[in-house]
């Protein structure tokens, strides 16, 4: 049969390709550095890609970019499309639970200012916390149902927390405990596998092609691309958490997207965070 | 992005769309179940390396779907593309383990 | 829920800037959801700014005017501490109304 | 139509209340300016927003044509970063501005929004429009009775029809 042929001829030219790539022998040994020498690496990689992009605004994504966007981009923060979730995560969060408690009896400093600390590596449960589960995890302490991972309250919820963080730098720390290194390795892993039906690792586009058009979008740099969450997306007509954001970028690449809040999202969001240590978190923020 | 990744990807594309619109010899309830079985095994695989795809995932849809109507033809069709597309997504997943250390940044 | 129109108007002394966010999901009409049914138009015709009993600016808008419309003016005439009063209704008959202050 | 050069900022009545201008002949103004303003705007002008075309939507808002203006400034992006959501804004030196409309040429009504300006506000309005594809947009501005046009390309690369 012909079909089968093809896909014969499909799946040995993949393995005849793997096989070339893993024919070169990697340069170095694993794990040859640890986070700090990776996050300055990952740093300087993008300040020598884009010169002229100051560091702290990388933040902005694919607005450090590009100029007419910016322009569109600042006209819609003179009342940004945020707003409305921003003001409705101030109004939950000092609501009192059915208990009468409140989110900010769940976090450090009641809440406030914290949200560059976030996702954690929490020795007791052995694995990253990040703000999303915290926030569930809050409410259901509390007597409360969960919130979906995705938008709606949980977005206007992190919009709040983000709010009152904006400018300070993310401060994500990697304890010395061979978990949490392992959980960063893990996120590091996730974010250059390629997956899919084509083939994209969330870092052959916001590594290798930031600034660039994949389709009629312009690519975020993965450097601060978490600065700014939780967003408004023009193209969702609405807000999305990191969780959602994660998931879009898995089915944009024909992926089966996981779960929210599933180890790999945890462990990349750690992995992330951290690469974006010392620049400011802008959230919420505003995206095409 | 580059011409091997994009190559791949359209091979893959090729060969699910020639095995769908291609029934050589009828299918019959038996061929279907046989091939669906081997595609949900082959998916199941690629779910244990936590990398699925969303195209396998409609090809077994598309397969259910078809079966339900006594389209056996299209259905068989659908299941075995939907195992090739398992199938790369596994080889995909297990290659990765060691090639995703290619494009890290030093 | 708060209202559904958020307003800033600034005064420099002489010329008020207004802007002016409103929470509506201005549907068209042509859109269908997930289920493939087509999503009833939805959208504001009318937004009144009124500064005492005068109507500064009034807009129309059809269904082409995005979601959670946004639109700015500037009007002489009025202080800081002055009220503004703004008014939306809808195709569907819907309406909102709020008065804001001045800064 | 006789009456034409006269409809000016009293557009949608008299539109609506043809008959009747023709009725009163030579000088409708002095019958029909002072309400227009005093109610600034009237009647919403849903026959306008129905228009597939903007050349159409226009006469049948304005009940004339626009010509050209450099006065006009319409400031819209070369590429919309999404067409849900487009920031398109219009400034003009010239006096005696009434009205401020944006057309999408390309939208499937063309007349997106339409405004009034009262003695005493700025000929000058910022908007969010949909966009559904690459298209004009037109602003018209209403200056001493006549109208006054200025026209950009927008690149539209996602639609706005979704949003």
């Amino acid at each position: 049969m012909r079909a089968r042929g093809v896909i014969q001829l499909a799946l040995l030219a993949f393995l005849a390709l793997a096989a070339l790539m893993v024919a070169v022998p990697p340069v170095r040994a694993v794990d040859a550095q640890g986070p700090a020498a990776d996050a300055k690496a990952f740093r300087d990689y993008f300040v020598s890609k884009f010169p002229k992009v100051k560091l702290e605004d990388f933040v902005n994504g694919p607005y450090s970019m590009n100029e007419d966007m910016r322009r569109q981009w600042e006209e819609k923060e003179q009342f940004p499309p945020y707003e409305f979730a921003l003001e409705t995560g101030r109004e939950m969060f000092s609501k009192p639970f059915g208990n009468g408690k409140t989110y900010a009896d769940c976090f450090p400093n009641g809440g406030i200012g914290i949200r560059q600390n976030y996702p954690y590596f929490d020795a007791k449960e052995g694995k990253v916390v990040t703000l999303e589960l915290a926030l569930n995890r809050c409410r259901e302490v509390n007597g409360e149902a969960p919130y979906s991972y995705l938008k709606d309250e949980m977005a206007s919820l992190t919009a709040y927390m983000a709010f009152t963080s904006r400018g300070k730098p993310f401060d994500i720390k990697i304890p010395d405990d061979p978990r949490a290194l392992a959980a960063y390795e893990n996120g590091k892993r996730y974010f250059y596998t390629r997956r899919g039906q084509l083939n994209f690792s969330c870092a052959g586009c916001h590594v290798q092609a930031p600034g660039e058009r994949l389709r009629a979008e312009i690519l975020a740099p993965a450097l601060g691309i978490l600065n700014a969450l939780p967003i408004y997306r023009s193209e969702w007509s609405g807000m999305g958490t990191t969780s959602r954001r994660f998931i879009t970028c898995n089915s944009q690449t024909r992926a089966v997207p996981l779960e929210p809040q599933s180890d790999e999202y945890r462990n990349l969001e750690y992995y992330l965070s951290y690469m974006s240590n010392g620049l400011p978190i802008s959230g919420p923020g505003a995206r095409p | 992005m580059n011409g091997t990744t994009g190559m791949i990807s359209m091979a893959l594309l090729a060969a699910g769309l020639l095995t769908s619109s291609m029934p050589a010899v009828a299918a019959s309830e038996a061929d279907f179940k046989a091939a669906f079985a081997a595609a949900e095994a082959a998916e199941k695989e690629a779910g244990g390396l936590r990398n699925q795809w969303t195209t396998t995932e409609s090809a077994l849809a598309a397969a259910k779907k078809a079966a339900a109507v006594g389209d056996f033809d299209s259905a068989t069709a659908s299941a075995k593309e939907a195992e090739a597309l398992a199938r790369a997504s596994v080889f995909q997943a297990t290659s990765e383990k060691e090639r995703w250390r290619d494009l890290e940044i030093h | 829920m708060a209202s559904t129109i958020r307003v800033r108007a600034i005064s420099n002394g002489e010329l008020t800037e207004v802007q002016t966010l409103i929470q509506h999901p201005m549907d068209s009409g042509l859109v269908k959801d997930a289920q493939g049914a087509v999503i009833p138009a939805h959208f504001i015709q009318r937004l009144t700014f009124e500064h005492g009993d005068r109507k500064v600016f009034v807009a129309d808008w059809g269904p082409a005017v995005s979601k959670d419309p946004y639109v700015k003016f500037s009007f002489r005439g009025a202080n800081k501490g002055d009220d503004i009063k703004i008014s939306w209704v809808d195709n569907k008959g819907a309406a909102d109304t709020i008065t804001a202050k001045i800064q | 139509m006789t009456t034409d050069n006269r409809l000016s900022t009293t557009r949608r009545l008299i539109l609506k209340a043809a008959g009747l201008v023709a009725l009163i002949g030579p000088d409708p103004l002095s019958f029909s300016l002072t309400p227009a303003l005093a109610s600034a705007g009237d009647k919403y002008p849903e026959d306008a927003f129905r228009q597939k075309n903007d050349a159409e939507a226009i006469k049948m808002l304005y009940g004339r044509t626009a010509e050209p203006s450099d006065k006009v400034k319409l400031d819209a992006p070369e590429i919309a970063e999404n067409g849900a959501v487009v920031p398109v804004s219009v400034t003009t030196t010239l006096p005696g501005v009434t009205s401020i409309s944006f057309f999408a040429s390309e939208n499937p009504n063309a007349l997106a929004a339409s405004y009034v300006i009262a003695e005493g506000t700025l000929p000058s309005v910022a908007n969010r429009l949909k966009l559904a594809r690459t298209c004009n947009v037109t602003a018209i501005v209403e200056s001493g009775g006549k109208l006054f046009s200025a026209t950009k390309e927008v690149k539209v690369t996602v639609g706005g029809c979704g949003g």
